[in-house]
Parts: C-alpha cells; structure tokens; sequence
C-alpha cells in the first residue's frame, strides 16, 4: 500500500515537471510585473495591487491599441536565481515590457537578460550601481538612491546644521548604496560622519547606536528597509540618542509607521517620492481610486503609486509608438515628456531616469507631513 | 616457539573502575589462545585494547616485535591483526559480497581517489582482485548461496560467519574473536567450530574470548583465565578444568569442595 | 585638566560597557529560552526541532494577528488563548510528525521539520499578509537605573526566562510526568520497557516546548514587531546557546544564551557590528570542537 | 523495478534528451531553467558522498558554493585571470575547505556536525556580506566573464547550457565512478557501521574526510559555473534555504545514486517553476510536497524504482 502511494507520488512529481507550458495568447497586450511576493521582504503585494489597478484603469477605458492589456505578475522570491528565472518566463510568455523588481540586486542580475531580449524594464531599484549601467532597455521609475540620498543629507546639513553626521544603515545593497552617497556628501561638505552598519536580521542595535554616541554625533540619519525601523528607532530613543534624525523613505510608508510609538520617531524627517498627506490632486485621487477598489484598510504607500505609475507610463508609450514592438516602445519611453506620474512628473535623462524631485518630510504624532519638493 | 602476541602488565581503567589490572600473557605463534572469564571480567577491554578501539592506562601490547600499544585500528589491522565483533557490526545495507570488498579494501586496493580516477586501467585491476578474494573467500566459508544477498536480509547464524568471512579479507595473521559462540544454537555452532578450525589450519592464529566453555574446551591450545580484570590462571585445557580458582570464579567458593 | 579628561572618559566607558553587559543578557535570555526549547524537544524525541523559528513566529502572528487585533482581547486572554491554540497545534504536529518519524534517521528529521517550518512560514504569510504587524503599547517604555537605560520588555524576558527554568526545573523533579521525561531522554526503549507511554511523554514535550516557543514569540513582539523573518536570528543563536551551554542541560541553555549575548556585544564594539553575528557562530564551533559537552555539559558527546 | 543495467539505459535517454532539448525548444527560460538545474547537480553529486551516502547532514553546503563563486568572481573581474585558471584556485579553495570542514566531522555527530555546518554557512554568507571592499558587499560582483572554450565566448545561451551539460555529464561520470566502486562501498560502510570500518583496516577519519572533501570540490566548482553562468553574484543567494535545497535535491531524488542527484536537482529547480501557475500558492505546494516526500519515500524517488531499495535504505536511527 505505502509503496504504491510511493510510486504514485514519485510518478506525479516526475510529470508535474514534464507538464506542458501555458501558450501565450496574442490576443493582448501583455506587460510584466517582477514582485517579490515571496521570501523576505514583501512588498510585491502592493506592487502588484497598483499595476493591476492601472492595466483594469487602462482596459476600462477601452485598452490601447485597441487591445486590453494583460498585467504577468510573476514572483521573483529574493533570490537571483528565482529573478532570472521569472524574467526568462516574462520574456517568453512575450510581454512587451516589464515593470519591477524593486530591488537593486534582481535589477542588476536580470539586466543583461532585458538588454539581451530587448525589452524595456522600468524598474524601481534605486541603487546608484544601477545608473551605470550601459543598459539602453534599462529605465528607473524611482528617485535614485543618488538623489534621495544627496537630498537627505543635504538637509541635514543646511536645513538642519549638522556637525557631526551618525550614519546607521543596513548592510544590504540598499542601505549600503545610501550609505556610500551621503558619506560622499557629508565629506565633500566638510561634515564629521561615522557609519555604522547592521544586518537585516539583527535583534539587537545596542553596539551600534552607542558606537554613534561615543562618537558625539549631533544629528543620524538611517538608511535601511523598514524591517529595521522598529528595533533601530526604538533603541534610539531608549539610549537617549534623541538628535536632529533624517531617514529614507521607509519611514513614510504607512505599515512601516504602524509599528513604531509616538515618541520613538517625533521629529524625525525623512525624504520619499510619495507621501499619503501630499495635497496633491492626483494623489488624493489615486488614493481614493485605490481605496474604493482595495478597500479602505488596505493601506497606500509608495510601491502601489510606482508601479501604478510605472503600468501607466508604458500604456503612454505603447500608445505613442503606436505598435508593440519593444523598440519602439523603448524610444517612445525615452521621448516622454511631462508624463504626471503619481511620484512626480516624470521625464527621462539620458540614463533612463524619470523622476527628479523628491519630497522632504517630518513625522509628528506618526502623521507624515510634506514640507518641501526638492528638485535635481 | 616464537610468540605472536605479547602483552605486558595491561591496566585499563574507566575513571574509578579499573577493568583491566595488570594483564599479562603471551600467545604462541601457530595456536588457538583463549581468555575467558565470568561476565565483566575485562575481556572485551582487553581485546579493544589489542585491537586498539582504546588506548591501554598502562602496559605495553607487543604483535610479534611490533609495539602496537596505542596505535590506531586501522593500522593495527593492516600490520595483521582483523577481529569479530561480539554483537556483530556488518554493513547491513550491503551485500555480503560487498561487505567482504570493503574487508580487502587497505590490502588489495590501496590506491587514493585521484589515482583511482586517473588510472582506470588500474583500477579495474584492484576490483579484480577484490572479486577474486572475495570469491576465493566465499567458496572456503561456503557462502555462494548468500554472497549476493543484501545482510540485513540474514539470519544470525550467517551473519557470524559472514562477519568472520569478511575479516579473513584482509588475510591477517592474527584473528581476534569475540564471543564467536554467542547467540548460537548447538547445530550452529558446531558448524561455526568447524570453520573456524578450517580458518585456523588455512595459517591465521586465532585469539578467542570465550563465555561458553564447550567450544573454548574443544580447540584451544592455551587458555587465559581472568576475574575482574586480574588474570587466576593459565594453561591448557585439562589444568584449567580443574583449577580452584576458576571453579570459584564460575561457579562459586561452594563449589571448591565438592 | 587632562586627568579630568581621562576620568570622565573612563566613566563614559565604564557606562558603556555597563550598557552593553545589560543588553547583551537581555538578549542572552532569549537565546537561552529558545536553546531551553531545543533542549526539552532533543531530550525526548532525540530530533532537533528546525521548523521552531516558525513556530516561535506563529505564536506571535497568533498572538496579534489573530487575538489582539481581530478579535480585540485584550493582552492577558490574548496570551492564555494563543498558548492554548499553540498546544492544540503542538499535539496535531507531535501526532503527524514527530511520534512518527521518531525512528527516522537524522536526515529525514532534520528534512522534514525544515520543511514543516517552510509550510508554517508561507501559511502565515498567505493568511496574514505580508506586512509586518506589532501590538502597539504591549510591554513598552524603559526603566532607568542611574544613567543605565533597560527595555521593560528585557526585564520582563528576564523574568519570565527564569521562571519558566525554574518551573521547568521543579516540573522534571519533583512530577511523576516530569520524572518519566527524564526516563524518556535517556533511554527510549527501557522507558517503555518499564511502562512509561513514550507516546504521550514525546507529545507533552513537545506541548511545552511549543508554549515556550509561543512565550518567546510573545517576548519579542515589544523588541522587534511581528514578521516572518522575527526568530531566524534567534533560533540559530538559541542552537548556540544550547550547545555552548551543553546540550541536554536546561540551566546550560541559560548560560550560553547569557555567554553568547555578552560575547556578541562586546566583539560588536571590537569589530564593525556586522560581525557580531560571526563572532557568536565562530563561538559555536570552536565550542563544538573543543569542548563539545559544553559549559555545563556532563554528558560526553557520542 | 530497475536494475543497474537499467538505469545505465536512463542516463543514455536522458543524455540524449538533454542534448536534443534545445532543437526541440529555444526557449530561453527553459534553457537557463536547466543551466541552473545543471549547476545544481553537481553540487548534489557531491553532497551525495557526504549526505546520501555516509549519511552526514551537511547544511553548509551554500557557503561552499559561495566561496566557489565569489573566489572565480574576485579573481576574474578583479585580477582580471582566465576563468579558467580561476577554476584551478576554486578547487584548490574547495580542498581546504573540505579537509577543514571535514575535521570536525571526525568529532561531532548527527544533529551537531549539521549545527556547525550551518554555522559554517552562516559565517561565509555573513563575512562576504559585510566585507564590503574585498567582496562588493550586498552589491555582488558584477559582470563576471563568461568562460572561453577554443576561443569561443560561451556567452550564449545555447553555448552555455551545452558547455554545463558536458561539465554535468562528466562530474555524473566522476560521480558515478566513485559511487559503484570501492569508495562507495566505504562511504557507505561508514555510514552503516562506522567502527566496523576502522577494524577492516580502513582509516574512518580519513575516509569522511575524502568524503568531505569530494563534496567541498564538487561545490566549489559548481560555485565557480555559477558566477560565470549568471554573470551577477550577490550573497543573497546563498543562504541556508540554498543549503536545505542541495540536501533536499540528494534526499527527494534518491540518496545514494547519480541518478537520484540528477532527478533531485531537476525537481528542486523546476518544480517550483512548473507551479507558478498556481499563483500566491505555489511556494507552499511545492513545500508540501517536499515535505510528504520526506514522509513517505525518505530515500528518494530513485530509489523507490530500484530493485534494492527496501534493503539499500537508510538504516533506522539506534
């Protein structure tokens, strides 16, 4: 009995991986979505709900080209493997372009496989590394690191006087690229700055912030996925190191601002392409839009607006070029002009980049509030 | 007569037990030795000493000239020296033709991986002459019937004999047995002496511990007794037989008497 | 002037090394129960449990996610039912998974509670969602002593770790049921040679160990907010803690989480903090292959 | 079910299928699928000496395999050495490797030799994470060249997946070589009486360390493909989910056999790509069904097949 279940299951394994592909149809026009929608950290959930909000946008209003569009949302884990895996899937499955991934490291290892299949892929890694690549299919739908960065701690310093910069930042790619921009800035001003890194999984800050006081800092800023915010600026407040603080846009992202206490984060400012209370007519209306359809609890934050953003941007450019064919979709995508994206208006530079502003804002009573745009 | 093992004031202690107590005996070369002695008397200490599965407290082991004292298994194995186990370890996902290989594999295929890998010619020639041992070995112990069956399979009878089969593997000099006896029924193991006699005239000297007093009787040239790890006597069989102390060891002081 | 200087500086590091020794036995603490929960489990099924970071995460999720912010108890039922559905999950899995496969060669224990842990993970985040979750104002603020600042969620980990030693402790001692796990733990066939239910033995292990995962869980949510990745940390130190302390030991769990948290700090301020984490698992091996019994172990390692 | 003489007759079809597939379907996601699965199989060729065979959990096979692929990185993108001579110091790294992780498994059994494993793997992904100058840090290494065979650029897909076959064909050879010879007998032996080994003359301590080091060589060089196959590494990948996958790859397959460790890898880099279908689910139905795998047929898929394989399986833990 047992070694017939055996058989049976090794069988039906052994098929699963024979089993047919699903043929593309060509009755669509189809647009990928790289998405972590699994391992560590999630966030495709809502990359995916605000492209697909944008292509049921898009097809409501009769489709471009007179075709609906097709949203391939495919998972892209956290592992290259898995991402080169799913942009090859994209690419056969035929999709014209693609949005996502929204980390630097699956941008940079997939970059060459776009590159080498022609397809357009408006990602939102922000990674400096990313800029330099010589990718002419490679476009950044988000401020870069370079910008969000430079914006950060230039405020530090002129809005906010800093002497002597603590840099806490997480190890991986992202926290490492900020690091390595503002530690530039703050040298090339002449500012007294130390860094101190820690790991994603890290439980315990401790050595880290009292490494910053030892050191006199009188201002931080942080450069790290929200994971870390809960640990990094509780413990801050707890030591006592309750300085001028400036962070990246994980703070303003709501579920990120749901974890933390009042007191832990009071003042603090941060720079980030989308903000809930910007006043902004067409943010409140995505919000709204994006409301009705999700339902209230659903909270909005910046990777719904990108990638919302980002789905839309390519609908323009199809429409633009007039065909489905990648190139042209990729020059149309380099002669945007003035395209409203919800994160910024949105125009290419020679690099592939479309947004140039960013916004300046400080937390009180954990509500986020827009103080300024800055520009390039 | 030249001696094939010697060993000199052998002490082994296990914290405050001491399960050895200055041991001291010689085996002749060309003869069947026994060590017997009631249960917990430090018998299987004594051969894992021999064999080197411990190191010795004190006292040396001499294999012929060698001083084996302290040495390794392995290498004690390869200057000569194979044993039984008293509760068999066979490989028992293997068959008994492969478990027989793996008993010849430091004498007859010595050669390191790479060498394996880069000579093929070579070693296909030391696979031959595994088959040929191993085939030599299974016709004198008569095991044809079972050679390609996997041991788990076995029954207990088989399993000692296999055991011993794959020892002689490494044609040793010396073969240490432990209980060979043990477990078996009479029919058993009258076949079992029978084998190993067959061994010992093939030119292996044989080292037994013994419980069971009829087989130790039977063959053995010279017996070594030992109570609590201290050796009460010495000789052949008919002197053991009759020996007060071992009377008293087996059987009790009550007995002396009678 | 200069003496002044020095004074203070001496201070100041006297202060900071205070911190750092108190952060570091906080952190030990959590180590140490989690290497406590090992313990419990390898003593009776003679299996390590690799799926119990995931564990140590659902009873968080449950905790939160399912009592606190759905159906709004409040924190002390919220903690009684998630112990309570924690025993009731830890019953099902000692039924399917661990009484099974207590025969089972190493490989395919350790396989098949991985992959136990990886189910539990993607349940959790398909029925939770991906976002972390915290329970706002639960075991929040801070105690100061002098100029030494302590978590109150630190001093209640303190606590709870050594009340839950010490019934664990009392329980092996001085209870029949306790007394036959001990039977258990050193040698599985006498024991039921001798008419304990090894079965029932294994199963209420394993409910204690999981509601020590669940109290873990519940621990950390003030530290570090509920999400998948919360205990993977932490379990690989509690492995470590374990096995420094000496495996089989419950006081060792302890005193190895306690040696493992101070040592990570204080190499933290020696080292770029990243490397603490190194420095702990170098420890680990060193331990493993210089002493394997560990600081309190007895029993020698074969 | 199958004999040996059978299975040679698998691994003809099978070669012959891989060697057709890409007339069959140029399909690049396939092709790279399978590159990968190639790559995989070599690391489980070797896990399979220690863990299938001499019944050691390693855990830290992903360090292994990461150092493989950071030394040829480093090497090629920084001293800007041939890959190929880059290979030769990756298998000079994965022999220390191997004799130095093969040491504390002459000391440290069952669970705790997969602990310091772990730990092992821990430390690697860690160091190469953090050192930030040496390694590029959570950056990776970028543009790594892609290996020249007769002055050809094996840049292409197509170039690349025949140039892994072949490697993967001949460590399955190498593999299968030392699996039905006298080395596999003794990795096997050790496993199944490991006291016995040392009286039949064998040194035990030297075999596992054999075994060990087989092992670390095989990852090590798979690493090496690794970093030129994909042309971006970055440490993200190799973490101790990496690791489980390799011994999942030895175990679901079938322990044991090359065959099992070309199914495994096969299943463990396509299965869960076959399921994308199933959306949001199918993480967890792949983890199911590894874990009623587990369960059910612990020794391996193969193995349910093979005409020994009640007697040839795992032996029951004492």
């Amino acid at each position: 009995m047992k070694r017939t279940f055996s058989i049976l299951l090794a069988m039906m394994l052994l098929l699963t991986v024979l089993a047919p592909s699903v043929v593309a149809s060509e009755e669509t026009i189809k647009i990928g979505l790289l998405a972590t929608l699994t391992g560590y950290p999630l966030n495709g959930e809502h990359m995916a709900k605000g492209a697909q909000m944008a292509v049921d946008e898009i097809n409501e209003a009769g489709g471009i080209l007179g075709k609906k569009v097709e949203l391939d949302i495919q998972d892209v884990g956290n592992t290259t493997d898995v991402g080169i895996n799913s942009c090859n899937l994209l690419i056969s499955n035929k999709v014209v372009s693609i949005v996502g991934p929204h980390y630097s490291s699956t941008c940079l290892a997939i970059e060459n496989l776009i590159n080498a299949a022609k397809i357009p892929m408006l990602v939102g890694g922000t990674s400096p590394k990313i800029a330099k690549i010589d990718n002419d299919y490679l476009f950044r739908i988000r401020a870069s690191d370079t910008m969000q960065a430079v914006a950060a701690a230039k405020y530090l310093v002129e809005g906010l006087d800093a002497k002597n910069v603590a840099i806490l930042y997480g190890s991986d790619d992202f926290g490492t690229g900020g690091m390595e921009i503002a530690s530039e800035h703050f040298s090339s001003v002449g500012v007294d700055w130390v860094a101190h890194p820690f790991n994603n999984e890290d439980t315990d800050v401790t050595t880290q912030i009292l490494k910053c006081i030892t050191s006199g800092c009188d201002s931080v800023m942080i450069w790290a996925t929200e994971a870390a915010y809960p640990i990094v600026a509780r413990q801050l407040y707890e030591l006592g190191l309750i300085v001028p603080t400036i962070t990246n846009p994980s703070l303003a992202v709501d579920s990120c601002l749901a974890q933390l206490e009042q007191e832990w984060v009071e003042d603090w400012y941060c720079v980030t392409d989308f903000l809930t209370s910007n006043s902004e007519e067409k943010v409140q209306n995505f919000i709204k839009a994006y409301e009705a359809k999700y339902g209230t609890e659903e909270s909005v934050d910046l990777h719904c607006a990108a990638y919302y953003s980002g789905v839309k941007l390519v609908a323009d450019a199809i429409e633009r070029a007039g065909s489905t064919d990648t190139d042209a979709i990729r020059n149309a995508l380099m002669e945007t002009k003035d395209f409203e994206g919800i994160i910024g208006t949105m125009n290419p530079n020679e690099n592939g980049e479309f947004i140039h502003e960013i916004i300046l804002a400080q937390c009180n009573d954990l509500k986020v509030s827009y103080i300024k745009t800055i520009g390039e | 007569m030249k001696n094939i093992l010697r060993v000199e004031s052998l002490t082994k202690r296990f914290g405050g037990l001491v399960a050895v107590n200055d041991l001291s005996f010689e085996m002749e070369a060309r003869s069947i030795h026994s060590l017997i002695g009631p249960n917990g008397s430090g018998k299987t200490t004594t051969i894992n000493m021999i064999n080197g599965t411990f190191p010795p407290t004190g006292g040396r082991i001499y294999f012929g000239e060698t001083d084996i004292t302290g040495m390794q298994t392995h290498k004690i194995s390869t200057l000569g020296i194979a044993r039984t186990f008293q509760n068999i370890k066979l490989f028992s996902t293997m068959t008994v033709e492969e478990n027989l290989k793996v008993g010849g594999h430091s004498r007859l295929a010595p050669h390191g991986v790479v060498s394996y890998l880069l000579n093929p010619v070579e070693a296909r020639k030391e696979e031959n002459k595994l088959q040929v041992a191993s085939e030599e070995i299974i016709a004198m112990l008569r095991l044809e019937d079972i050679a390609k069956s996997v041991v788990a399979s076995l029954p207990y009878g088989k399993l000692k004999i296999v055991e011993l089969a794959r020892a002689l593997m490494s044609r040793p000099q010396l073969l240490l047995l432990d209980e060979p006896a043990a477990g078996l029924n009479p029919s058993e193991r009258a076949e079992f002496i029978d084998v190993l006699l067959k061994v010992f005239e093939s030119g292996i000297d044989l080292f037994l511990i013994e419980h069971n007093m009829d087989v130790v009787m039977n063959i053995s040239d010279k017996i070594t007794v030992i109570n609590f790890g201290s050796k009460i006597a010495e000789g052949d069989s008919a002197s053991i037989q009759n020996d007060p102390e071992v009377i008293k060891a087996y059987l009790g002081e009550k007995y002396i008497m009678i | 002037m200069s003496i002044v200087r020095v004074t203070k500086e001496v201070v100041f590091l006297y202060k900071i090394i205070l911190q750092l020794l108190v952060s570091g036995i906080a952190m030990g603490f959590v180590y140490g129960l989690v290497g406590i929960e090992y313990t419990l489990i390898w003593n009776s099924t003679g299996l390590l449990n690799f799926s119990h970071e995931r564990i140590i995460m659902l009873g968080a999720y449950i905790f939160a996610g399912s009592f606190v912010l759905q159906t709004g108890l409040s924190v002390l039922p919220a903690i009684v039912a998630t112990i309570i559905a924690i025993i009731f999950f830890a019953v099902f899995v000692a039924y399917t998974i661990f009484i099974p496969l207590r025969n089972m060669s190493a490989l395919c224990a350790i396989m098949s509670t991985v992959m136990l842990g990886n189910i539990i993970n993607e349940s959790v985040r398909l029925y939770y969602g991906p976002e972390a979750i915290t329970v706002k104002g639960f075991l929040t603020g801070m105690i100061r002593i002098g100029t030494l600042v302590v978590a109150r969620a630190y001093v209640v980990i303190i606590f709870v770790a050594l009340i839950i030693l010490a019934l664990l402790l009392l329980f092996m001692m001085k209870t029949k049921t306790g007394k036959a796990m001990r039977c258990v733990a050193q040698n599985k066939n006498a024991s039921s040679l001798m008419g304990i239910d090894v079965q029932k033995n294994m199963m209420i292990t394993i409910a204690i160990s999981f509601s020590i995962c669940s109290i873990i869980g519940l621990l950390v949510i003030p530290l570090y907010s509920v999400k998948q990745s919360m205990a993977s940390m932490i379990s690989l130190k509690g492995f470590a803690a374990g096995v420094i302390g000496g495996f089989g030991s419950l006081p060792g769990a302890i005193v190895g989480g306690l040696f493992i948290g101070i040592i990570e700090n204080i190499a933290g301020m020696i080292f770029p903090s990243t490397f603490k984490d190194v420095v702990a698992f170098v420890c680990l091996i060193l331990m493993l292959l210089l002493r394997p019994s560990g600081i309190l172990g007895k029993k020698r390692i074969s | 079910m199958f004999s040996r003489k059978h299975t040679r007759k698998i691994y003809a079809v099978l070669i012959i299928a891989a060697l057709a597939f890409p007339l069959i379907s140029n399909n690049t996601y396939y092709i790279t699928m399978l590159c990968l699965a190639f790559i995989y199989m070599i690391v489980a060729f070797g896990l399979n000496f220690i863990t299938g065979m001499t019944g050691q959990v390693n855990l830290g096979t992903a360090g292994i395999f990461c150092i493989g692929a950071y030394t040829s990185a480093l090497l090629t993108t920084k001293t800007f050495i041939s890959p190929w001579l880059a290979l030769l110091v990756v298998i000079l790294f994965g022999f220390v490797i191997g004799i130095a992780l093969g040491y504390p498994s002459l000391r440290l059994k069952g669970v705790y030799l997969s602990l310091t494993t772990i730990a092992f793997g821990e430390i690697v992904r860690q160091l190469v994470n953090n050192m930030t100058d040496f390694t590029g840090g959570a950056h990776g290494v970028r543009a790594i060249p892609p290996y020249c065979l007769f002055g050809f650029e094996l840049n292409t897909k197509l170039r690349l997946y025949y140039f892994l076959l072949a490697v993967t064909i001949m460590f399955g050879l190498i593999a299968y070589r030392i699996i039905y010879s006298k080395w596999g007998r003794v990795f096997t032996a050790i496993r199944d009486n490991i006291d016995a080994v040392d009286t039949c003359g064998i040194s035990s301590s030297k075999v596992k360390i054999i075994a060990f080091t087989l092992a670390a060589v095989f990852a090590a060089i798979a690493g090496g493909l690794y970093a030129h196959y994909s042309g971006y590494i970055n440490p993200s990948t190799f973490t101790l989910n990496l690791s489980v996958s390799f011994v999942v790859m030895v175990m679901v397959g079938g322990s044991g056999t090359v065959l099992g460790s070309v199914l495994g890898a096969v299943l463990v880099s396509i299965l869960p790509e076959m399921l994308r279908f199933l959306g949001n689910y199918y993480q967890i139905v792949f983890y199911i069904l590894v874990f009623i795998c587990t369960i059910l047929i612990p020794n391996g898929i193969v193995n349910v097949f093979l005409e020994r394989q009640k007697t040839k399986a795992l032996p029951e833990k004492n």
